[in-house]
C-alpha cells in the first residue's frame, strides 16, 4: 500500500502518498484486543528468531539453538528466542509431577514438591546465561559469519526463585562439607558439581523467568540459576541437590565442559565466565544500508567475575580505541548495552570491543588466549571479536593481526 | 537458621532410586558384573547404530575410542579412552543416559558388560575382561592425571589487568582470516 | 503418569513413585532444540494470559485486556501478556511503510523512516506503562474479583529508543514553545498533549520492547515511551509530534483522561501516575492452596514521580504494618517487586500494601482519596488495596474501613 | 546541537496531509459548511446505528447527548453537551476517527453537518444552524470553564506525606464492601 516518494532529480521531492493518501491502517480497525491472549511477535519479524547450525551436531536433541542477538536491543532476551541447549531435548515435566530431592550430607534428606518451593522467601535479579561453548567455533579463527551464531549461546533474563542457601539449610547440610551436585530430570543429566560456597552465595532455585514460568526449554517448571557461571551448571528440570564432599568428576565435567592447554593437560571446573563484549550491529547479518553518515554502533558485554565498568570500541582494529556510552549502570553478572555514536566515512572499517570489568579484568584478544592457552581450550572463549564493514555496508566475520 | 518445615522426609527407596551418581573411587556403584564379549553382543544391539561396531562413532554421533597421544597436538582426538580420567564415570553415563533416546533401560551387569566392552575396544582392558564394582575402580585411565583445577586466577589474570592502550596501539592492521572462505555459516 | 506419594496415616510414607519409577521424561528424547524458532510458554500455562471483561466496552476494538500480574513475579512483563489498550484496534503497520513527521514550531519540518531512527543515538531503560484507568473500575469499592482485572492495566518493559529531545533538536524546535502534541498512525489517534520540558527530559521514541522488536498490539514499529505518565501518553503507531505553544485538547484529553471533582471542575492534564502498590499473590485469582505455615506474600509498587523507596504490608487491614523486602535496589518509573514472608497462622487476613517514593509520598487510602476528590474521578484510583484471604486460603477483593 | 542530517523536508502538502489537528480556538479547521439538518440525514445513515437516531447511544455505544447539570453530582453523565468544553474538539475528533470503523471517509462539509446536528441534539444551536469554520469556534459549551489544571502537587500533596502510622493505627476494621456481592467478575 503506498510506493516510497521518489527523489526527482533537480526538483522538489514528490509528496510520499504514505502520508498524503489516507492509508487503511488509519481508517479501519485493527484487531481487538485479547486477539491473542498471549502473543507472538509480528510476522514481520519472522526472521528475528532463534537458530541453528546443523552440522554442529549429529542430531537437534542433543544440540544448540543461538539467540538472535543481531536483532536485538537493550539487554533483556525475551523467553521465545533466547538461546536452547539440551542434551537430550527439551522435556515436559507438569509442575503437579515436579519433585526435588536434597540429600547426601544433611542431617534431613528431603523431597520437596513445586508447591513448597513457592513458600520460601524468593528473590529476583537480573543474570546472564552464557554457554561456555559460546564463540568456540571462533576460538581458532573466523567462521561462522554472524553475531548470532559466533556469541549466541547467551541469555539474559530476570529470574525468581528460591535461594539454593535457604533449601540447603532447610535439610541441615554438613557444612564441612565443600560440594554440590545438581542434576535434571532429563535423560542426559548426570549433573554438574559446584562449590558449595557459590551454592550459599547468590544461586537460586528459579521458577519464573521474565517476570512468568519458565518455558519448557528452559527448564519448566523449575531450572538453576548459577549467576557467572558456563550455561552447563544452570541445571534445567532440576531434581536432585546433593551435599558432598568431593565433587562427583561426572561426563559433563570431564569429557565435556574442561579446557585443554597446551601441554595436554585440561582444565577442569572453569565455572566463572570471563569479561567478553561483541558488536551486535552493524554485524554480518545485520549490514547497514544507509551509507555513509550517523551510524549506531550497539553491542553487549558481560563479566561472569563482577560488573561491567568500560567498554572500548575500536573503528580500525585495534589501533584506536573510543569508550562506549553504557545504556545503564551495569548490574553483576548482567548483560550490559554498549552505544557509540559514529559519524561514518563511508570508508571500510574493522570494529571490534573491549570489555573491562570491576574485578579489573581487560578483555584479551584471541591472540593472547592462544598464547596462554594454546589452540585446543576451546571453552571460554571471550576473546575480541572482529567486524570487517566493507564501503557498501556489508559485514564479515574476520580475524586481524 | 530455623528450618521452615517445608518438604517432607526421603524416604530410603525414594533416595536409593535417584542417588546413582557413581564417583571417581567407584562409590555409587552397585553391586553386579559382566563381561567385555557379552558387552560386544550389547553393543552390537543397543549402540553401535550410533557409536559403530567398534565404537570408533558413526558419521557425527561420537567415537568412544582412539586418540591416544593426542591432546597434546594440534588436533587432539578426545575419546573414552584418550580422555576421560576414571572409568567409574564411564559406567555412571551410560546407566543413566544411554542408549540415547532409551536410556535407564539398562541392567547393572549389561552396563558393567558395557563399560568393559568399551575399555577393551580402548585397549585398557583384555577382550576376556569382566567387571564388577570392586575392580571397575582399579581400571587406570590413561588421562588420570590429564586435568587441573582452573587457574585463570593465578595463570592468566595478571595478564589482561593492565590498562589497555587507547591511541596508536599498533602501526597497522591485516585481515589473516575470513569467515566467508570457510563458509559454512547457515544460509 | 505416576500418583503423588499417599500419606499412609500412623505410618511410613509410602515412596512415590513419581521418584522410584523412571519416568518417560528421563528415558526418551525431549522436543528437538528451535522446536520452535520463536516459543510461546508451556501448554500447562495456559491459563496465564490477558483477559478482557467484555461488559467494560462496546466491542473489543475499543477496549482493554489485562495482564495476568496474580501469575507473574519479578518486575520485567513478557511483550505476549502486557495489557493491550486500543481505540480502534491494534493496526498492522509495516516497517517499510512507517513515516515519523516532527512539524509545527520548528526551523525544519521532517519526515523519518523507520531506518533514519535507527541512525540516532539511542538509549535503553524500563519503565512502566499503566493506564491511567488501572483500577478506575475500584474507585466506588471492590468490583472486580482479580488483581488482574483490579490492577492489570500495567505493564513494565524494557524499552530501547532515541530521545525525543534528538528529533525535536533535529528539527530545530522553536526553544520559547511550550508543548508537543503526539498522535498515533491508527484511526482513532487524535493525540494527546505533552509539555514540552516532559519531551525533552525522559520520553523516549521506542522501537523494541525487552530487547525486541515491539509487538503489534504494542505500537509496532514505533511508539512513545513517557516515563511514570499515564499510559494514554503513551502513543502508539506513532506518526507525528508538532511543536506548539498550547496543548490542542483533543478529545482524549478533555473528554476521556480528566478527572471530575466533587464541584464538577475536572482536572485537566493529570499525567503523571502516583506512587503505588498491590499485593499480586495471595489474590482472588492466586489463593494459598496450602495451609498454614510459611506464606510468600508477593507485589508490586511504582511511582510516576521517582522511585519506590519503602513499601509497608499490613495482614489486618491496617492495624500494623510490617515493612516489606524489596526485591532489587528500584528504578524511577518503574515497577519494584515487593515480598513478605510471613507465618500465616490459618485465620482470616486483610491484606493491604502501602507503598512510598523518593519524593516523600505515602500512597493514600481510597477514603483519603474519596475525602480529597470525591466520588466521580475514577482515573489516577491509587488507592490501597485490600484482600481478605480466609482461613480456607481463597482470597477476595473486599473494601474495609 | 549540530543536527544529524536525517530525516528529510516534509513537502507542504504531506504536512497539510497529517496537520488536521483543530485547537479550541478553531485554528486548523478548514473552509467549509453544514447545516444540522442535512447532518440529522448524514447522522442517520452513518452514525445512529450505534449512536442512536437522537445521539442517545445505543447499547453499550457511547450517547452524545443530554447531562446537563449532572457532573457534580453522584452520577454524572458526560457527553458532548454535558462535558466537553470546546466545539472544534468535536469536529477534530469526528474528522479524524469516525465513522468507528470507517474513518476519514467525510467531507469537511460533511462533518460541519454533522457537528451541527449533534451541537443541536444537544440544543447547544437551533435545528437550522449552519456552521462554518468562522462560525463553529463561536459556539459555546456548556461545560467551557468546567476544566482546571492538574493540581494534584498543590491540593494533595500535603495530605500524604506524613511519616505512616506502623502499630496500633485503628481498633478495628470492618468489611464494608465485597467484590462477590458484586459478581461482575468474568469466570
Ligand atoms: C541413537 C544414537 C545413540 C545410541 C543408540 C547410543 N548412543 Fe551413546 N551417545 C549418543 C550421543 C548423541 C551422545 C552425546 C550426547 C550429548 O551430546 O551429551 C552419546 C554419548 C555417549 C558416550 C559419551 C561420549 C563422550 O565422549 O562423552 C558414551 C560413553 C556412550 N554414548 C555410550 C553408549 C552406549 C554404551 C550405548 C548403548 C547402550 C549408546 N551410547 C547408545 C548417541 C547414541
Ligand atoms: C460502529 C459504531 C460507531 C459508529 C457507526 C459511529 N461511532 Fe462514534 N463512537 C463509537 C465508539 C466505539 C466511540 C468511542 C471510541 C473510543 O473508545 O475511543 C465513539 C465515539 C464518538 C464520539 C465521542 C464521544 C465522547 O464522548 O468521547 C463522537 C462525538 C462520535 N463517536 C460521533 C460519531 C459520528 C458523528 C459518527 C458518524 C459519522 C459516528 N460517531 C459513528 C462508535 C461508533
Ligand atoms: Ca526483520
Ligand atoms: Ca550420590
Ligand atoms: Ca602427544
Ligand atoms: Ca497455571
Ligand atoms: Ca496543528
Ligand atoms: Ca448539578
Ligand atoms: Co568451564
Ligand atoms: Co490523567
Amino acid at each position: 500500500t503506498g510506493a516510497a516518494a521518489a527523489m526527482v532529480a533537480g526538483r522538489a521531492r514528490a509528496d510520499d502518498t504514505l502520508i498524503t493518501q489516507v492509508q487503511p491502517w488509519s481508517r479501519n480497525l485493527g484487531d481487538p484486543v485479547a486477539a491473542a491472549p498471549y502473543g507472538l511477535p509480528t510476522p514481520h519479524e519472522f526472521d528475528v528468531v532463534r537458530r541453528t547450525v546443523d552440522w554442529l551436531t549429529a542430531d537437534a536433541y542433543s544440540s544448540v539453538s543461538f539467540t538472535p542477538i543481531h536483532a536485538l536491543d537493550g539487554t533483556i532476551t525475551p523467553q521465545g528466542c533466547a538461546f536452547e541447549r539440551h542434551h537430550s531435548g527439551a522435556i515436559d515435566l507438569r509442575k503437579e509431577d515436579y519433585r526435588l530431592m536434597v540429600m547426601g550430607d544433611v542431617a534431613r534428606p528431603l523431597v520437596f514438591t513445586y508447591a513448597d518451593l513457592e513458600r520460601f522467601p524468593r528473590d529476583t535479579r537480573v543474570a546472564f546465561c552464557e554457554c561456555a561453548a559460546n564463540s568456540g567455533m571462533e576460538w581458532r579463527g573466523a567462521q561462522l559469519n554472524g553475531a548470532q551464531y559466533s556469541h549466541g549461546m547467551i541469555h539474559n533474563m530476570e529470574y525468581t526463585g528460591v535461594p539454593l542457601r535457604l533449601l540447603l539449610e532447610e535439610a541441615g547440610y554438613d557444612t564441612s562439607r565443600r560440594w554440590v551436585y545438581v542434576e535434571g530430570a532429563d535423560a542426559a543429566s548426570n549433573g554438574r558439581s559446584i562449590p558449595i560456597k557459590k551454592a550459599l552465595d547468590d544461586v537460586l532455585v528459579a521458577f519464573k523467568a521474565n517476570g512468568e514460568a519458565l518455558r519448557r526449554e528452559h527448564g519448566y517448571p523449575v531450572r538453576l540459576v548459577v549467576p557467572g557461571f558456563e550455561g552447563n551448571l544452570w541445571i534445567k528440570w532440576l531434581r536432585r541437590i546433593e551435599v558432598r564432599d568431593t565433587p562427583v568428576h561426572s561426563r559433563e565435567e570431564t569429557s565435556k565442559y574442561t579446557d585443554t592447554l597446551a601441554d595436554g593437560i585440561s582444565r577442569q571446573f572453569t565455572f566463572a565466565m570471563d569479561a567478553k563484549s561483541v558488536i551486535t550491529a552493524p554485524s554480518p547479518q545485520a549490514p547497514v544500508r544507509h551509507g555513509d553518515g550517523p551510524l549506531v554502533i550497539s553491542g553487549l558485554a558481560w563479566s561472569g567475575r563482577g560488573a561491567i565498568t568500560r567498554v572500548d570500541v575500536t573503528l580500525d582494529g585495534g589501533q584506536n580505541w573510543k569508550v562506549a556510552r553504557l545504556a545503564a549502570p551495569p548490574a553483576p553478572m548482567a548483560l550490559c548495552r554498549f552505544y557509540l555514536d559514529v559519524a561514518w566515512d563511508g570508508a571500510e572499517m574493522l570494529l571490534q570491543s573491549r570489555a573491562i570489568d570491576d574485578t579489573g579484568y581487560v578483555q584479551p584478544t584471541k591472540a593472547q588466549l592462544h598464547a596462554a592457552r594454546g589452540m585446543n581450550s576451546t571453552y571460554h572463549n571471550n576473546g575480541i571479536q572482529t567486524w570487517l564493514m566493507r564501503a557498501d555496508g556489508s559485514v564479515e566475520n574476520v580475524e586481524v593481526s | 537458621a530455623q528450618p521452615f518445615g517445608l518438604g517432607r522426609a526421603a524416604t530410603p527407596a525414594e533416595i536409593a532410586a535417584w542417588d546413582v551418581d557413581v564417583a571417581p573411587d567407584g562409590s555409587g556403584l552397585p553391586p553386579g558384573q559382566g563381561g567385555a564379549s557379552r558387552g560386544e553382543a550389547l553393543f552390537a544391539d543397543f549402540c553401535a547404530g550410533c557409536h559403530g561396531d567398534f565404537a570408533e562413532g558413526v558419521g557425527r554421533w561420537p567415537g568412544l575410542i582412539g586418540g591416544y597421544g593426542t591432546l597434546d597436538s594440534r588436533d587432539p582426538v578426545k575419546t573414552v579412552g584418550s580422555f576421560w580420567p576414571y572409568a567409574p564415570t564411564l559406567w555412571d553415563y551410560v546407566n543413566r543416559s544411554m542408549p540415547y533416546g532409551n536410556a535407564q533401560t539398562l541392567a547393572p551387569d549389561d552396563v558393567y558388560a558395557l563399560v568393559a566392552y568399551i575399555l577393551s575396544a580402548n585397549d585398557l582392558v583384555g577382550p576376556d575382561t569382566h567387571l564388577t564394582e570392586k575392580t571397575l575402580p582399579n581400571v587406570v585411565m590413561p588421562n588420570r592425571h590429564g586435568f587441573a583445577r582452573d587457574d585463570r586466577g593465578k595463570a592468566e589474570r595478571h595478564l589482561w589487568r593492565a590498562e589497555p592502550c587507547m591511541t596508536n596501539c599498533k602501526p597497522e592492521v591485516e585481515i589473516r582470516m575470513r569467515a566467508t572462505d570457510l563458509d559454512v555459516t547457515p544460509k
